[in-house]
């Protein structure tokens, strides 16, 4: 079973998707011969050729637009946007298209469409290209948002977010496209768009987390099972719609909970996660729900990158408070 | 020392006048009586639903409506220009073209009326909704072209949208990539001149719309978007030119809005009557009857069959609309997702008043 | 003192700043000499000349980006967007460039600009002219969001915003133009714009909305004092910054709360307040916290907008449902 | 039946051939050598500076970066032709353009170190920041325009983008406001003929970029954008026309990038060798050192002493640079808002590390 890393998992499910439905095609900026700033569609355009790998025009509201009305008729676009700092064009398609289309026909015309981008920091990026806009795109009703945060969960993914009959948002951690690998068997076998991962079961706190955020939260579970406190650790992955049940059997377990996001904290999509808790799992709450997130600031360019991000520390921090809360 | 890159012309046709004298020869369609009489009746249709849509919503039965009055030619130029084949991607003034393409009178008083179901067409099935955002529609006619090449499907995309819209990103975007990928679209601009309160002076310096095309490397021209003829003439030359993989092209069909903007709408707040009425002398149903009557003996009897037949269409359509109860509360739900997210499901009973 | 509805209090807010500071100017579509298509601007045309009142092209994104320059150089511009459903078009100068320019400068040049919108339904407006996308707004870092629910308050905030140095989007519940007036001095007294206002003080049950819910809302309060529910009512007004501190007092003292607003629940803007509750406040709730809000989904059309729009009975019962939880 | 409604041309013009032999008469300010020598002067400190860009960036001292080299007189050519009263807006390849402005090699390694400080320009302080949303900038020009416009400021707006952003609305949007209103903005399009990985043709079926003023009323025209001379005499041009409040005006530059996109990029993938050899032949240094030696005695020594100085420079910047401490993460909140909200600051101290 070979080992990819991300971004050659997500390279494996475009392909797979390409071979086993003609409809699928793929554009954007640079995805064909180039294959692809971060090289997720290297090779694609060599192998289906120019017909079905195309370089747009530099029109992201194009892009998102185009994809709508290929969508509409018989196709399934994936479509690229090269960072998620340009995706903003983009919204007023998906919001006042993709995700309406089938409703305000009723069913006549879908959008089985897929609007891959690269998001979130740590790569010492340029400015614009380090955002996490997933809770403003979760907030559109009628569309899925997912994020993986591993090879194969990207691999799964991706082939269920372009088989699924509706538009789905497809942001990828760019900092984990190159940053581990893990076996990943191309057997087309997607996975659903609907469910979180618990990645390990634990009892006195749960951290949920999705994207690059899982592998902090990953660590901190490691160390805080060292002073002896058990993690139930979550990988949200698909945004929207939200696994609420999951998340609110965790807590009900263990009566703690930490959210952990790169966007800014202010009307983040940890917000949504608390106040969902605040509701259904009040008595059920040992201690405060404590968000972990970016601040609300613009992303700073790349010497204060670092001060930005949440990190492991800040995790383990959050963790020890909440769990010596009484 | 400057050396020549380039040169444009861009040109306008026309072939019959205000009072429905041809200009030169006419094309071969339009000396068919049939035919002429197919157009006319189409725009008198239009026009009937027209006045009746905006009656229902001055007595607060049907919702804000957007009058095509004065500009019927444009839509029945163009979807009796049209096939099967074809994918009519519309603005939101263009009940003309709906009606030619079968969508009923019904589903448009139902949309019009603030009832999804209006949009569900019984025919032209692939034809896009009434689009509200402004220009938004455009690149979804460059998807729908790129889908026929792609999937070899035969026909053409058609878009339409106003004077006003040729001023969005969204216009300028896809009529590149039109040009760039050589797809089959055909862009109308409907000029009737104003975009609610702003002239078409307002819009944009460009002496013509149709020379927009040329930033995009497409062909553009003006026709005399009153004239029924000329319309139908010039998108079926585009069509063809389109459907034969030559790509897309740009037409800017000259007219007038006669009405307000829509029925939220007071024009008198910014223009002036002596404008408007300069245009009724060349609006597009007096012309072509009189060439009716001129050239093809149409007679008073003829006009007042159709009127009647008209009046008694659009009724029944409207007794229809008004006695169909809303959709359930629930119906906002089912078509969201293929299959609802349990999260939709669950907080449609948990959320509100189902 | 005249009795104004909420568009003239706006329209008398437009004229005095425009009469105190030359450089401020308004432009957008339709809205010289047509007054705008809700006449938010009938008569500055006239009055100030076809310089300080211009109508632009159809160009959303236009008009947004031409305000980031305007402002950059020396200008106030107050920038109108037709329907908030035509807002999205300008997210990409809100999100990178308005909110950004003083940040990214270290304050060289900055952006003291206004972007007005009607928001909300409940006036049977056409598609897509009745969305609430405060939430998304909010969650920009570096922009100021503020949506009034009375005349007195729209006059206010809205003389704060244009002269705050900042950019501020300005999102006026249209349900609420016409619908009601009261007494509004030109004073040229502004309003904070970090500050929520205290409609009513009360013991047993928080509530806090913005916009036209406040309708509701206080509706709500009124009929819940009959049955001897003491509720503190607070409008939230300025969305971003949040006045976390009166909430969270407010919560404090009465142990419960619900939260209402218009747009879709799911990563709404009552989120955010909810999980700041659920942080800071959590051994003062005595009750789940309840979201009255619209559904996930799109706003429907006029024939079943009422079915989605939250109302009073919503916030009664779920009011009522949080005081009787024990 | 056709009748013309507007016709339009699009002329390139250039003043010295790839080997620096004149074609025709020069303007009467290329005949002054200090002008020239200082135009050369500009554009080998411009390329001194990307090489020491790419090599810090190499070595891990620098964030991405985009390199100029080969487009160094359309920078030079630009600002040479700009007062102070004018306004820069700029994308992100205009570094020779920001170094005559004033902006120094300082604040412009620590822009492209990914330090906030390098915007907060001590010179031309009313210039914007380089623009990494591709085309984004264009509407602030037009803001800037019509700023001047209303405050009676003199001088006009330039901005420069490159063939790719000509593909995006803004483009389009803004060029349009321009021509509507009358504004004093010059657009000038960097035609290096790649966006990344996509050749101009891909961008566009437009014959040349230029012509897309037409869509929007504005004059458009092509200029060699190797010859730091023609650019900088159009763009003077431009800029009188637009001071004399006679509108704005649309210039393409034509020129070639010879380096990758960015350090992030490998042109290799998508280019052939051959075709950047080929333009090498035609860059604007050589052309115009050919011509200062031809024609102003410019000698080799001469070219030492430039060389050494430019390097002298850029090395003094280097050390200044490097030896720049960060600021304090506080930074990143202490510029946000005139006034910090209440929110903001305590959200500082609370949701993580100060
Ligand atoms: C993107 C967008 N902005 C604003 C509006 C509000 N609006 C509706 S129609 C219209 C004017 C459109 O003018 P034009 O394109 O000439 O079409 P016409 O109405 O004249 O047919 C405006 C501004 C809208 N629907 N969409
Ligand atoms: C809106 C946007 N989309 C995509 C990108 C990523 N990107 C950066 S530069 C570039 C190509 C720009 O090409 P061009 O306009 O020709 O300028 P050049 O880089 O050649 O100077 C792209 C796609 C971006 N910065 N902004
Ligand atoms: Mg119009
Ligand atoms: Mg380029």
């Amino acid at each position: 079973m070979a080992e990819l890393t991300m971004i050659e998992a997500i390279r494996t499910a475009l392909s797979r998707a390409m071979e086993e439905d003609p409809d699928v095609i793929i554009f954007g900026e640079d995805v064909g011969i180039d294959g692809g700033v971060f090289r997720a569609t290297d090779g694609l355009f060599q192998h289906f050729g120019s017909s079905r790998v195309r370089d747009t025009p530099l029109s992201e509201a194009l892009i998102a637009g185009m994809a709508v009305g290929a969508a509409a008729h018989g196709l399934r676009p994936v479509a690229e946007i090269q960072f998620s700092g340009f995706i903003y064009p983009t919204l007023d398609q998906l919001a006042n298209h993709a995700s309406r289309l089938r409703n305000r026909t009723r069913g006549r015309l879908t959008c089985p469409m897929v609007l891959r981008a690269p998001y979130g920091g740590g790569i010492k990026a340029p400015e614009h290209h380090s955002e996490s806009i997933e809770a403003m795109l979760a907030h559109i009703p009628g569309l899925r948002v997912v994020i993986p945060s591993t090879p194969a969960r990207a691999y799964g993914l991706l082939l269920a977010a372009i088989r699924d009959p509706d538009p789905v948002v497809f942001l990828e951690p760019k900092r984990l496209y190159r940053s581990t690998s893990e076996a990943v068997e191309d057997t087309g076998e997607a996975l659903p768009l609907d469910k979180a991962f618990v990645l390990q079961e634990g009892t006195d706190l749960t951290i949920v987390a999705w994207g690059a955020m899982i592998k902090g939260a990953t660590e901190a579970t490691l160390q805080l099972a060292e002073s002896g406190i058990s993690v139930d650790l979550i990988d949200l992955a698909t945004l929207k719609p939200i696994d609420r049940a999951t998340i609110r059997a965790s807590v009900e377990k263990t009566g703690r909970c930490v959210i952990v996001h790169e966007a800014p904290l202010t009307a983040g999509l940890g917000a949504e996660i608390s106040a969902d808790l605040a509701e259904h799992c009040l008595t059920s709450l040992l201690a405060p729900i404590k968000r972990v997130a970016g601040y609300d600031t613009v992303m700073p360019y790349l010497r204060l990158e670092a001060h930005y991000m949440p990190d492991t520390a800040h995790i383990i921090d959050a963790a020890r408070n909440v769990m010596e809360f009484s | 020392m400057p050396t020549r890159s380039a040169g444009f012309q861009i040109n306008c046709s026309a072939f019959l006048d205000a009072v429905g004298k041809p200009i030169g020869d006419l094309p071969k369609f339009a000396r068919n009586k049939d035919i002429l009489v197919a157009l006319y009746s189409a725009m008198v249709k239009t026009r009937t639903f027209d006045s009746k849509a905006i009656a229902l919503q001055r007595t607060g039965q049907l919702g804000t409506y957007a009058s095509s009055l004065g500009q019927e030619a444009i839509g029945v130029g163009v979807a009796s220009a049209m096939t099967d084949d074809d994918v009519f991607v519309p603005s939101f003034r263009e009940h003309g073209a709906q009606l030619w393409r079968g969508v009923s009178l019904e589903e448009l008083f139902l949309y019009w009326g603030g009832d999804e179901r209006g949009n569900d067409f019984a025919k032209s099935r692939q034809d896009f909704p009434v689009c509200i955002p402004v220009a938004s529609q455009f690149p979804h006619a460059a998807g729908v072209a790129l889908a026929k090449v792609q999937k070899g499907d035969p026909g053409a995309a058609v878009v339409v949208a106003g004077d006003g819209a040729t001023s969005k990103g969204d216009f300028y975007e896809a009529m590149n990539v039109v040009g760039a990928w050589n797809l089959p679209v055909v862009f109308v601009i409907n000029n009737n001149q104003w975009a609610i309160s702003v002239p078409r002076e307002g819009q944009t310096a460009a002496k013509t719309l149709a020379q927009k095309a040329i930033a995009c490397g497409i062909p553009g021209e003006q026709v005399d978007g009153n004239d029924v003829i000329a319309v139908q003439a010039i998108i079926s030359r585009a069509l063809t030119r389109a459907r034969a993989g030559k790509g897309g092209m740009l037409i800017e069909c000259l007219s007038y809005r006669l009405g307000d903007h829509t029925t939220a709408d007071d024009a008198s707040r910014y223009r002036e009557d002596a404008e408007v009425s300069a245009h009724w002398q060349l609006e597009p149903l007096i012309r072509l009857r009189n060439h009716l009557v001129a050239t093809h003996g149409w007679t008073k009897e003829d006009e007042q069959l159709l009127l009647r037949t008209c009046k008694k269409e659009v009724e029944a359509a409207t007794d229809t609309y008004l006695a169909t109860a809303p959709e359930p509360a629930r119906a906002m739900f089912d078509t969201l997702f293929a299959k609802a997210p349990a999260d939709v499901a669950a907080l449609f009973e948990e959320v509100g008043n189902g």
